[in-house]
């Protein structure tokens, strides 16, 4: 065990002030901008960040990265969490994914960019019919000479409008046999008949439905052998739910998506406590000293504690459902003030408090839902799989 | 010592059945789900005003003496219920609680404050109230406040009638709720004490209880149509090759939603009839209501809401519309929080009634 | 609607006054009881009850009751929560089915003793091996010439022990067939090759397991048709659930076992009030005056009015579960103090806070778990029948 | 302004894994259900104390300086899981807590108090401490008050040790800890000061940290059984003709006590490990632990007897002693309210950082 300062090197103090640099140079930071465990990293960002293979630090410099370590890549997470900056850039679970199953054609001309985050992906899997029940895809892939041809509709297209390429998952046999005929490609967005529509959700954010009709793409976009995208997209997908994260004892052990709802809760709580700090009750006494408000804010630091502790699969679902009931719990404190959007006379908090209860019902369904994520976890503890 | 025993019904009458089918049919054909997606960013729309002054649903809930039908509590209760169902942009319930607080001081011969009677009671004047003003200072929100004229208030121990030539902005919000800042000491704001002392504390007090038991209905009609809607769809979203409903997880939350819906429509029912008929008797009732229908609402709507998976969190979805109303109606008043120190009146009283009793106090606590 | 005051007529004052006076007569009250949704009533006292037809009031007296309403009734109920005895005597639920299903030898000489409440009867459904899957049941009774031989075992057969009838439901054909091969009977337990030996309980209350052995009774005892044990007994089951419960305005809605926990829980207050009320924190305020406290108790008081507001089959768990929760943030208000027994130098509200935290739990199960009931009032609410 | 960064690596030493190893074994040959229902009402077996003593178990986390083998806060948390898992009715976490408490004060030439350090090393004399003395006046319950001969408390802004030379009688529980009455003003009661003003908060606030990290790594140890035998039950217990694992409602509580079981854990490791080594550091996490390890054993306990049906409520069933421990163990130090004031120490130091940093407090809230 060991939860002691990390005393930075020389260098890696330099690498810090060199990413601020960075992003002072290509960001203002905006203190209402919350959803940044949801929307994407601005590409003058992304750009500058992949120029030196910051974008998946870790991998080696011939494989688009830096060939850094843990400390580096939690430098780069805390400082665009400190300067307010979505950090959704990386392709990191499906770059594996490629290097395993990619087509030679793929390997050589897509596969580079993508390590190096000058291109981006998005992952086509979820339809409107079909949204947990992915095996249940009813987009086609028709194979015409070596081409294929895609008709049909996707949900959930995340960035889906300004990304390069989709994982696009589809059926290319009869669909009773339901996960047994499906096939993975790698879709470029700007095929004829690729169309990504907005689909605005929650605090407003933006996901997409995306409209596939009759895409023409070669055969060298096919990502493993047909009818066997299933376990193509297993893999990656286990890894989004955390499952089987491995540190180096530096990043959090509560996996990528409850690491990044756990930054959001602590945001939150600041913004409470700065309320709290900069009210008086009628008493004139100051609200941080109110001893409800003091529960409230106890009791969320603590579930953010607790957050933090949640290892692996664990960590997306309790920091889901921690940030719902919290937000509601701090908006009552802070009633009615609470429910004011950022930069109204009289806002409070940066507007986190009710922004935040308009996001977080997203975080629950967020890459599965939470009930998907405790059927997974329950299977994990060797438990029959539940109805 | 003898028994105290009470009726325990909370069968309507068939008037009060009509009331609700008549409000059911009105709102479903005036205020679908275009009309209150239209009546955003402000949750008001004119036109709903105007279907309500002609159907005379301002003045249901109101004394005959003071020229209303003679309906009470119960009956604006009911006309929360089908606001809620409906998410109606509409300002009613605020404008009546406050006709029913000023109805105890109006006389014919002058007009309250700066405010006409008539015109109140016809609805040209948008009348509402600031239930957090007791224990705010200067400037505070006020719900319906962007569309009322005048604004009932408690200050300093005086009970006053804030009024404005225009329309106070409104502060925004994700519920899109009609809120606005008002402030006495604004240069806009005329403010004109109508009582003081024991009369304005009595009035104010009533006032705030029924104010909660309004908002209570409204919230308890959000939360069951939250709950028809989240039912509708488990029932056909297929999902692993069966409906949605067949999933326990799922199926108990709906189950736990329609427990929120019962309890807090009867809670609130229940309120309304003995705030009305019998105030002394456990005033506390009110806070109640209001506190159980603000954290149903917002936990089933948000449960609702999850029932729909992916679906439940896009705008375009109805559920998340009553979500977000949900979020804003339910806090305006100061929140649950505010609602449980009130209710803390039944902790004081009920501690003074077993005091009076023998033995409780021996048994309370072993003397050490 | 009404919630008004009940003005009694002279009648039943005077009918309130005799029930105390029976009541003082044969018991002494004893603040430190606390099953009263689990004990059975006193025997002196159901014996003197069902001399004047009080066990079942509004039955007609030719049917063994008093012919009396239900504020009659509801006097009864209030006045044995005000004198802290178990009112559970009634056979309510079971005197239906015996009119309707019982052999002629049963009405003319079983059913009078039960109507008046002189005799008792429990419950013989669940079985070690099945507690909710009643129609799993094990237990068989062969017919032998005309008589019956019945060998098996029965779990949760609450006041087994007192009690001079159990019904009694057993399997009569191929177990195959569940539901459809179950008989019901009325078992003198005072014949031979019954015994019922004691199950304590958290709490220290009792059920118990009953042992049949060869337990050879007549066909005058059998209830319903052979096979026919399912809808013999799910009727009075449905009603225990508190499904479909009418009223004359008078009666609490919540169900039976609802209006029990909510008396009980009702008590957990008081005692929690008059606990804080007793003490005082250490900067010298009465600890009825700690914000904290206060929270607490007023959320109690939410809860439980919520809990009379909770109608019909809603009733039950929702009482079951709320009583729980508060009783455990009851505990922690009062803790140290909170866990210890009634009598024990120092403990506090006649140890009902302490002895709720453990009788509690059973109330999540008594009549069938909290999830038999939601998955009831699922289909009640035309949902489909949850795996 | 520079990025701070921390390591947060939770994996344990070989050692530490064979201490996990060999105290499991010893637990479950010693102190096998049936000594522990023996044990009851008192809830302490002098045979499984003399184990420990012979086993060393005492030293194991105590400073070598002071005759221990040099183990910390951590192997004290491993030592209190494993406690926990066996419930077994020993009082070795209080007894360990306040020697460590000692260990600052031990001076070879002179007894502390009236009690001799190497009786007490060796467990001849058992010690325990009075974690909720300093709000309390007068008399309070000491965990393992019913078998400690000494008893170290903080009252009036000194460090005090009480001792007496007989048994305090138990105060009877559902869970059967050995707690009981100890009042300073008590004639069988002698009173030694140890220490005053800044060294006696210093070493109290010390010690009351390190009994609620002890304390929550025995919760944890008792939630980590419960939810051993509830998902093993669940796993065999046949219903409609599956078992009764397959229905999500009690496969998702499962998880939901897996959830309080590994938050519950972590959490303690993390507060043990920074508790030792940066005491400075976020102080509030010896509170956290034992907040988060109380409501989770409670809600965990209670969740996994029901999952176990009636069967759960029987006092037969192991869930059920289990729960009951769970209801007494969690609540001697005075509850998670007491840890939640404890946290808000929390409260106010972010305050502070915050307002150093610039602009927090403007967009905190529009001045109005």
């Amino acid at each position: 065990m060991d939860f002691s300062r990390l005393e930075l090197t020389s260098e890696q103090s330099a690498f810090e002030q060199e990413i601020r640099d960075l992003l002072e140079a290509h960001w203002t930071p905006n203190p209402a901008h919350i959803a940044l465990d949801h929307d994407r990293s601005p590409e003058a960002v992304r750009l500058a960040m992949a120029k030196r293979g910051w974008v998946h630090p870790k991998q080696k410099p011939e494989a688009g990265g830096a060939g850094l370590g843990e400390v580096e890549e939690e430098i780069i997470t805390e400082l665009f969490n400190e300067y307010f900056i979505p950090n959704n850039a990386s392709s990191d679970l499906l770059i594996p994914t490629l290097e395993r199953f990619g087509s030679d054609w793929l390997k050589a001309n897509v596969l580079p960019g993508i390590r190096t985050g000058e291109l981006t992906t998005c992952l086509g899997y979820s339809e409107p019919d079909n949204g947990s029940d992915i095996a249940a895809a009813k987009t086609r892939a028709v194979q015409d000479g070596d081409e294929w041809v895609i008709n049909g509709q996707k949900m959930w297209t995340t960035w889906g409008n300004e990304s390069d390429y989709v994982f696009l998952l589809a059926r290319t046999g009869p669909i009773e046999q339901k996960h047994r005929t499906l096939t993975m490609f790698l879709v470029p967005m700007d095929a004829p008949g690729v169309e990504a529509s907005p689909v605005w959700i929650l605090g407003g954010g933006r996901t997409n439905v995306t409209f596939y009709s009759d895409v023409r793409i070669s055969d060298d976009y096919r990502i493993g052998g047909i009818n066997e995208g299933w376990s193509v997209m297993s893999e990656p997908l286990a890894t989004e739910h955390g499952a089987g994260v491995v540190t180096e004892g530096v990043v959090p052990i509560n996996g990528s998506m409850g690491a990044g709802f756990s930054r959001v809760f602590s945001k939150l709580i600041d913004g409470a406590i700065d309320w709290a700090a900069s009210r008086t009750s009628a008493d004139g006494r100051s609200r941080l000293e109110d001893p409800l408000v003091r529960i409230a804010l106890a009791e969320a630091m603590l579930d953010l504690e607790v957050c933090w502790n949640a290892e692996g699969e664990l960590g997306k679902p309790m920091a889901a459902e921690a940030l719902m009931a919290n937000a509601d719990r701090l908006a009552d404190m802070a009633a009615p003030e609470g429910i004011l959007d950022f930069g109204v006379d009289g806002s409070i908090a940066a507007g986190i408090i009710a922004s935040e209860r308009q996001h977080a019902p997203g975080s629950a369904v967020y890459g599965g839902t939470t009930e998907i994520y405790r059927n997974n976890i329950a299977r994990g503890l060797g438990l029959p799989r539940p109805y | 010592m003898a028994i105290d025993l009470r009726r325990n019904d909370y069968t309507l009458s068939d008037e009060q059945g009509q009331l609700i089918a008549m409000l059911r049919e009105l709102f479903a054909e005036q205020s679908p789900m275009d009309v209150v997606r239209a009546a955003e960013p402000l949750g008001f729309d004119p036109q709903l005003w105007t279907v309500a002054q002609h159907n005379g649903l301002l003045t249901i809930a109101l004394p005959e003496a003071v020229g209303g039908d003679g309906g009470g509590l119960v009956e604006l209760a009911l006309t929360g219920f089908e606001i809620g169902r409906a998410a109606a942009p509409i300002a009613l319930l605020d404008h009546v609680v406050t006709l029913r607080a000023l109805a105890s001081l109006v006389s014919a011969s002058q007009p309250i404050g700066s405010v006409d009677w008539e015109s109140a009671l016809a609805g040209d004047t948008i009348l509402s109230m600031a239930p957090i003003s007791s224990w705010e200072l200067g400037a505070e929100l006020v719900p319906s406040g962007a569309v009322a004229r005048a604004v009932l208030a408690y200050k300093g121990g005086e009970l006053i009638l804030m009024t404005r030539d225009t329309n106070a902005p409104q502060a925004q919000n994700e519920g899109c709720a009609p809120v606005a800042w008002w402030n006495p000491a604004d240069p806009e704001v005329t403010v004109a004490t109508l009582a003081a002392g024991a009369q304005a504390a009595e009035i104010w007090d009533m006032a705030h209880r029924e104010w909660r038991i309004a908002t209570a209905s409204s919230l308890v009609g959000l939360l069951e149509a939250s709950g028809e809607i989240a039912r509708n769809y488990a029932m056909e979203r297929q999902a692993f090759g069966v409906t949605i409903a067949k999933f326990q997880a799922i199926s108990h939350d709906l189950v736990n939603i329609h427990m929120d819906e019962r309890t807090s429509r009867n809670l609130t029912l229940k309120a309304a009839w003995l705030t009305e008929h019998e105030p002394d008797f456990r005033p506390e009732l009110a806070a109640m209501a209001m506190a159980q229908a603000t954290r149903s609402v917002l936990r089933s709507t948000s449960k609702a809401v999850h029932v729909h998976g992916g679906m439940g969190i896009t705008l375009e979805a109805d559920i998340s519309l009553y979500y977000r109303k949900a979020t804003s109606w339910s806090l305006v008043g100061g929140g649950v929080r505010r609602d449980l120190e009130e209710i803390g009146r039944a902790i004081d009283r009920r501690a003074l009634e077993r005091s009076l009793t023998d033995a409780n106090l021996a048994l309370a606590s072993t003397n050490r």
